[in-house]
């Protein structure tokens, strides 16, 4: 039995390896980093036919032929596992359908901080052509965005910046997001009642800054009264279920008029809660944040008041493009001098009963969700 | 003094003592805390980590853990919400769905045991090593991507119908299965062999007891218990994905810990992991209810971690072995020769 | 010996264990670079000597003198500055270390806590070379043999100069080979002037190796022998004191032809060489027998514990299986000899441990029936007169004769076919001791087999109705319970024939 | 060639064999930033291991690493704002914060009698708890802020190529192998794992072994994330997330057995470096993020499961108790 077992371990050892072997020279023939990439300052313009009508728009000025050389753009998330993931992989799929020369390669930091930090000083490494990154913490990552200025690497930040000066951001849903939602609800409230915040993991209540909006403009201009403003695990549905039960034991009713959440997974935990504990009657409005189907629909059967739509894929095509324009224009922070971040603020359509049929038709994640 | 000590000593004296510290904090504190309403919300909120305990409860028995059941959870709720997807949310759909998710449970189970009792590798490391590869296959399976529940069929009552009205299935699901663990380990010979390998596997070898076997039973039943959570997990949120059920394996084993089992095997119930389970359910609830900023809920829960587990610790030494051990083995202390 | 010239004497020590004395003024002389052997049998309190001398137990009266003055010896640490260290049956040895680490391990020579290796590799190669062992001192202890260890604990002793040695049954897991090589080292210390205490019960390695034998019986020493006054009969006549007469309302046994088990053939590892016996019902067959000369593994065998290499077991005609979990169900039954480590579970209570073997019968589909488990559990709470009686009380908090109590009833309340005991009464007090004689009796009336492995003579040969006795790993002689005589079988057990009994 | 050796052959040809495929099948492997880079990420989890080492080949175990990071993190953000504070105080500061960290651990273990797993477990989250209290907030919303403590952020970079960190952590694990192999010290730790009853016995303080490695295991903690925060210039409250098992994951790939009395500091700083080279392999070849955890996950496997027959092959004992057998306290 023993000879077994010791030969049964010593076969598993050698198959790793070769798996090890056959999994990585099997891959390299997919990618293509045999080739060094074409230092092609002088390629001629080609007039190949692009979509949005750029015809003969060739090259701008120091950078790459977007339409032609090859170009490889590095994502960077805070995880691949998550809601918007679906429309963001959809984004990627149409771009590099466009731009056939275009690989546009997706990390995975798990959460994890030095995960992400090492991930963009791969990019850096292996010459990557712009980094479009989600960035976990505001400090954490300057170091690793500023060398990758250095080393001639466009960064472009979308919804959570960072506040070393790099070369794009596109602020999205979050302290803008609070804020709009502040004025809908106060709207609603006409001005008085007390609100609950559900708010982002304790965290990364840095990176997600809808609540800290939400309860700046209630400040500011209403006098509507903050009760609580609690942090959600995980940004998980069952956590914000569990944590809304306990909040309406502790808040009779009559004592909460709305309830601010952060994302539309804790606004569905939160609505879960109040239907179990039957105060659904009590009208206690229920707002919601970036727009998921779910919601949308909860919005359209008037359990939730309403949401703030952003069109995540328009947001990540515009990213996708601003990339493209820095890479052909060879423009980094620092060969354009910028002091500071320049920032583009997405739209965002707060939806209600109202207006969430026509939303429902324009948005894409309906249509992810029909496949 | 004698008499307070023999009482903290065994198990449902400390119990009772935890529980009665917390009624008075709470009825001077927070009145609400005493509502009905309360309380089935804190039987909601541990049911689901109250299975993977009574699950991980097998394994904690015979000296093991298993740092996979989050992983696990997520795993049966992809495969669940997938092949209901697939199969347009028929109830056939959901049927393999849930038959296939308890296989897989099964299978990592049956490679747990074999590798903790035929390849002797520790339990800490096999589950640690599974955890990673299991959220890995998920992430591969569904993509990285959430898979959205549609339907409100059969699926959606898993989680979310009320039985009778007014109790909610994941509720009903955890006490029977609670009850279920008991009876298996009460009642049965399956339990009686668990407990005598737990204690000493060579003795129960002796006594014509398949230690080997235990062992990998118990491994599955983790491993499913896991899965249980998991489905139930899916159709509470409608949606599954790689992190669903993310950091679970923490909860559970504050639970086994909290509930006065010891982790080296041989002792503890079905009661000491609900009991576990119930009281971390209660320190978040009275955490949330007393107003704990959520900044400080995690140190919170550290402390009073080390509080129960101490107190547990030092009472049951004080009074029972403690003083016999000291006896029966030459002097432990010798002067140091350096 | 005159008192002034011995290396370690001891006058009148007396020790008492809650109320139950144990040794009753016992003298002990060793000279410098003697060999001394110490025998008795189980019980006689021998080991209880060596931990007082070693400074483990503190001793009630009584003095020790070490080179003929005065000494107290408070702790392990008192024992070995004098130069006294143990080496125990079960070697305390650090696998994961080197032969040098693992001698001067504790006492490390090192400047600034920083250890000189070198000079402590230089150290264990010079006490290699002095005694003439075979040991490389940067060999990992783990991968090494019994005897390469048992020379590493000797040199552990002599590198804290020791100048007694005290050696609790070396022999008992060496192989013939090995056990030689010991000899050699034995010799080539006493050479050097240490002086060795040697307890063993192999009367061959005491002729071999001793100067002088103390042999001591009921916590007494008996007396002392010189080397040309060693012979067999005397040694064992001292050992066992008289003779107990044969108590006469002894019930005639008669056999059951119908129940038997016949092993032919047995071979296992280099301990059992072509064993063969067979065995009947209502009687009670003894094994007798040295230490390690292969008596529990027979058992082990038989039961189906262990895998013998060739041999065919069967229990009237049918062969029997190699599984433990279907031998119980044909009727077998095991009282190991190592009780808290393979008897019982300590955690759980008494009724747990008594039904543990036995839910074949108390459950139904898998389901135990409490009531049962209960019924099963108080009748042999109360048939076996468990104390204290309470179902509930977890066996690790009983006394020795009561835990054993409960693994005996484990099986007596089974109504085993064959039932093997191995030490049953080992460590257990008198008076539970004939309780289990009489339960041993009533089972083997009943029509039952009962095979009893014990080293206690007075038990073997007053209780067997046939005894016999293992030498090198082969049965070496049968006797009947009429003729057989504690000295007799102790002989036997040394591999000497005195007629008494068949020669094999 | 006795035991040791080939296991730590083993450790190595693991490195080999990936560093090999990865520099032929890919361009970017063998370019000097990327290994100078490699070996700096891979120092967070790698000193930590090395400090878990230490209490591993005492018999122990310790699951609170990762909060000792973050909170040590921490420490070391906020005394770096004192204004004129020299960055070497502030590197002190962080690696004492662990040093007190240990010393509770070690309180827990060997004075509360807790056991290592449950001690660990929940001072894991005292300490994660503790971080969030003291991480800077604007507006009540923990926000980590930009370190502008030049001194401090300058041990984060570069001397001669090499980061400080990189040279620290090998100096580290020379320093390690010199104690365990060298002194009393590191010989009694050895022993208490190898076999505790009998270390004991020959007057070896099993308390003091036992606390001191839980020191050890925190400081080095507290250093690891004292130059990481330098690094970063920031010091996020996500810093040590799941640090801790993957400590553990590289002792045990790098041979050390979690039962105690195996292994050493070379063996635990290869498992570190394993670690990160399989993470640095799956980035170069647009790998799914899957195959990362399933590649570490199987490998984990693969390595113990060889462990443990080998050693049993080695040391012929019966199979290793991975968890003490209790006495009978009841």
């Amino acid at each position: 039995m023993k000879k077994v077992k010791r030969a049964l371990t010593l076969i598993l050892l050698v198959l790793t390896v070769a798996a090890l072997l056959a999994s990585c020279t099997g891959n390299t023939a997919t990618t293509t980093p045999g080739t060094p990439p074409s230092a092609s300052a002088g390629a001629s313009p080609s007039g190949g036919g692009t979509e949005s009508g750029q015809a003969g728009a060739g090259k701008l000025g120091g950078g790459k032929d977007i339409y032609n050389d090859p170009v490889k753009i590095a994502w960077i998330p805070l995880s691949t596992a998550g809601q918007v993931n679906q429309v963001i992989d959809l984004v990627w799929k149409d771009a590099v359908r466009i731009y056939p020369n275009v690989t546009i390669t997706a990390f995975d930091p798990g959460y994890d901080i030095n995960k992400q930090i090492s991930m963009i000083n791969e990019a850096i490494t292996d010459k990557y052509d712009a980094i479009m990154l989600l960035a976990m913490d505001t400090a954490a990552c300057n170091d690793a965005i500023t060398q990758a200025e250095k080393a001639g690497i466009p960064v472009l930040t979308v919804d959570c910046g960072a506040t070393a000066v790099h070369t794009f951001h596109l602020q999205g849903t979050d302290y803008g997001s609070g804020q709009l939602a502040g004025q809908v609800v106060a709207k609603a409230l006409n001005n008085t009642g007390s609100y609950l915040v559900l708010d982002a993991p304790a965290e990364q209540k840095a990176i997600g800054r809808m609540g800290a909006g939400f309860i700046d403009y209630m400040n500011a201009s209403t006098q509507c009264k903050m009760l609580e403003d609690v942090s959600i695990p995980n940004w998980s549905q069952e956590n914000a279920n569990t944590t809304m039960r306990d909040l309406l034991t502790k808040y009779q009713p009559g004592q909460l008029q709305a309830v601010y959440c952060a994302s539309d997974d804790i606004a569905m935990g939160a609505l879960q809660a109040i239907q179990a504990a039957g105060r659904d009657k009590e009208g206690i409005i229920l707002y919601g944040n970036v727009g998921y189907l779910p919601v949308l629909n909860a919005i359209k059967a008037g359990q939730i008041y309403g949401t703030n739509y952003s069109d995540t894929y328009a947001h990540f095509y515009t990213v996708f493009h601003m990339a493209l324009y820095f890479i052909e224009t060879g423009t980094t922070a620092v060969t354009a001098g910028y002091t500071a971040t320049p920032v583009v603020y997405d739209t965002l359509i707060p939806v209600d009963k109202s207006n969430v049929d026509y939303i429902m038709s324009v948005s894409r994640y309906a249509y992810v969700q029909g496949q | 003094m004698k008499k307070v000590i023999g009482f903290l000593g065994n198990p449902w004296g400390q119990r009772l003592t935890i529980l009665v510290i917390i009624a008075v904090v709470m009825a001077v504190f927070q009145q609400n805390f005493f509502r009905p309403s309360n309380f089935s919300s804190i039987l909601l909120a541990i049911s689901l980590y109250g299975i993977m305990a009574c699950g991980m409860l097998f394994v904690v028995l015979l000296g093991g853990i298993d740092l996979s059941v989050g992983s696990m959870a997520a795993m049966t709720a992809s495969i669940l919400a997938m092949s209901a997807q697939s199969s347009g949310y028929t109830a056939a759909g959901f049927i393999t769905g849930v038959l296939l998710g308890l296989a897989a449970c099964v299978a990592v189970g049956i490679v747990h045991g074999v590798l903790v009792t035929y390849f002797a590798i520790p339990a800490f490391v096999v589950t640690l090593a599974t955890k990673y590869i299991v959220y890995g296959l998920v992430l591969l399976v569904t993509g990285g991507h959430f898979v959205q529940i549609i339907d409100k069929g059969i699926l959606y009552q898993l989680g979310n119908a009320r039985l009778f009205g007014a109790i909610p299935m994941p509720e009903v699901i955890f006490i029977l299965y609670a009850v279920l663990c008991a009876v298996i380990l009460g009642k049965t010979v399956f339990g009686r062999r668990l407990y005598a390998t737990g204690g000493n596997p060579v003795a129960s070898k002796l006594v014509g007891v398949k230690t080997n076997g235990t062992v990998l039973v118990s491994y599955v039943i983790c491993s499913i218990s896991a899965g249980i959570g998991g489905m139930i997990l899916a159709s509470m949120n409608m949606q599954a994905g790689p992190t669903t059920a993310g950091g679970y394996e923490g909860n559970v084993l504050t639970a086994m810990v909290v509930g006065g089992l010891n982790l080296a095997g041989g002792e503890g119930g079905v009661v000491g992991a609900i009991f576990g389970a119930l009281l971390v359910g209660i320190i978040n609830n009275m955490l949330i209810l007393l107003g704990v900023p959520s900044d400080y809920t995690t140190f919170v829960q550290g402390v009073i971690i080390i509080a129960a587990v101490s107190l547990n610790m030092y009472t049951s030494r004080r009074s029972q072995g403690l003083t016999r051990r000291r006896t029966k083995k030459p002097p432990e202390k010798i002067p140091v020769t350096r | 010996m005159a008192e002034n010239n011995s290396l370690l004497a001891c006058r009148g020590i007396c020790k008492q264990f809650g109320g139950i004395p144990v040794l009753k003024s016992v003298d002990l002389d060793i000279g410098p670079g003697e060999v001394h052997a110490l025998m008795g049998e189980n019980g006689a309190g021998k080991s209880t000597v060596i931990k007082i001398i070693t400074g483990v137990y503190a001793m009630d009266e009584g003095q020790i003198f070490i080179d003929g003055a005065p000494a107290a010896i408070a702790c392990r640490q008192d024992a070995r500055e004098r130069g006294i260290s143990v080496i125990y049956q079960e070697l305390s040895l650090f696998p994961a270390l080197d032969v040098t680490e693992n001698v001067f391990i504790g006492q490390e020579l090192s400047r600034y806590g920083l250890t000189r290796k070198k000079e402590m590799r230089r150290r264990v190669r010079a006490l290699i070379d002095k005694y003439g062992f075979d040991l490389d001192p940067a060999a990992v202890v783990g991968s090494m043999g019994m005897a390469q260890r048992q020379m590493v604990e000797i040199l552990k002793a002599l590198s804290m100069d020791a100048r007694l040695i005290i050696m609790d049954e070396p022999t008992a897991s060496l192989s013939a080979s090995e056990t030689e090589k010991l000899f050699e080292t034995i010799d080539s210390l006493r050479k050097k002037g240490t002086s060795i205490l040697y307890i063993s019960h192999r009367l061959e390695e005491i002729y071999r190796l001793a100067d002088r034998l103390t042999v001591m019986r009921d916590g007494e020493n008996v007396g002392v022998l010189t080397r040309d006054e060693i012979t067999p009969q005397k040694v064992t006549a001292m050992m066992i004191g008289h003779e107990l007469k044969e108590d006469k309302n002894r019930e005639r046994r008669h056999r059951f032809e119908g129940n038997r088990l016949e092993v032919k053939g047995l071979w296992y590892k280099d301990l059992l060489r072509d064993v063969s016996f067979t065995a009947y019902g209502g009687e009670i067959l003894g094994i007798g027998g040295l230490v390690g000369s292969g008596r529990t593994e027979l058992i082990r065998c038989v039961y189906g514990a262990a895998r013998p290499s060739r041999g065919e077991i069967a229990l009237n005609g049918r062969p029997v299986s190699r599984s433990v979990g279907k031998n119980i169900k044909a009727g077998f039954g095991l009282v190991p000899e190592d009780r808290r480590g393979e008897g019982f579970v300590p955690l759980l209570s008494i009724e747990k441990n008594l039904a543990a073997a036995s839910y074949d019968r108390l459950a139904s589909f898998g389901f135990v029936s409490r009531k049962k488990e209960v019924a099963f559990a108080t009748e042999a709470i109360r048939s076996y007169d468990i104390r204290p009686p309470v179902r509930q009380l977890p066996v690790g908090n009983l006394s020795g004769g009561n835990q054993q109590k409960v693994v005996l009833g484990r099986w007596l309340s089974r109504k085993p076919r064959v039932l093997l005991l191995d030490e049953p009464t080992a460590g257990v007090d008198v008076g539970v001791k004939h309780e289990l004689y009489h339960y041993m009796r009533a089972l083997a009336l009943s029509g039952s087999i009962v095979v009893m492995v014990s080293s206690d003579l007075e038990e073997l040969t007053r209780v067997s109705d046939r005894i016999l006795v293992m030498y090198g790993g082969r049965f070496f002689e049968e006797f009947e319970h009429e003729k057989a005589t504690q000295s007799a079988v102790l002989l036997a057990a040394s591999g000497q024939h005195t007629g008494e009994g068949a020669a094999l | 060639m006795n035991t040791k050796n080939i296991r730590r052959i083993i450790s190595v040809l693991l490195v080999l064999i990936l560093a090999v495929i990865f520099s032929f099948t890919t361009r970017s492997f063998l370019d000097a930033r990327n290994l100078v880079e490699l070996f700096r990420e891979s120092a967070l989890v790698g000193i930590v291991a090395l400090g878990a080492s230490f209490v591993i080949i005492g018999g122990g175990i310790d699951l609170s690493t990762g909060g000792i990071v973050t909170v040590s993190g921490l420490v070391c953000a906020r005394l770096s704002f004192i204004p004129g504070i020299p960055g070497a105080l502030v590197l002190l500061a962080g690696v004492l914060t662990g040093v007190v960290c240990g010393l509770l651990n070690a309180v827990l273990v060997t004075r509360v009698h807790l056991t290592e797993f449950v001690a660990t477990l929940a001072s894991g989250f005292v300490y994660s708890g503790l971080a969030m209290l003291i991480a800077f907030r604007e507006g009540g919303i923990i926000q980590s802020r930009a370190i502008t403590n030049a001194s401090f952020t300058f041990l984060g970079g570069k001397i001669g190529g090499i980061y400080n960190i990189t040279a620290v952590w090998v100096v580290l694990m020379i320093v390690m192998m010199l104690v365990l192999t060298k002194t009393t010290f590191g010989l009694h730790t050895y022993a208490q794992g190898s076999n505790a009853r009998s270390a004991l016995m020959s007057g070896v303080n099993n308390d003091f072994i036992k606390g001191s490695g839980f020191v050890i295991c925190g400081a080095c903690a507290g250093l690891a994330a004292a130059f990481v925060v330098a690094k970063n210039a920031a010091a996020p409250v996500t810093l040590g997330s799941d640090v801790a098992f993957e400590a553990i994951a590289a002792c045990v790939v790098g041979g050390l057995v979690l039962g105690g009395g195996r292994g050493d500091a070379v063996g635990a700083f290869l498992g570190g470096l394993f670690m990160q080279l399989i993470l640095n392999g799956i980035y170069k070849y647009n790998l799914p993020i899957a195959y990362q955890w399933i590649l570490m996950g199987a490998i984990i496997v693969l390595v113990t499961a060889f462990d443990a027959q080998f050693n049993k092959l080695r040391f012929g004992q019966k199979k290793p108790r991975p968890v003490e057998r209790k006495e009978a306290v009841v």
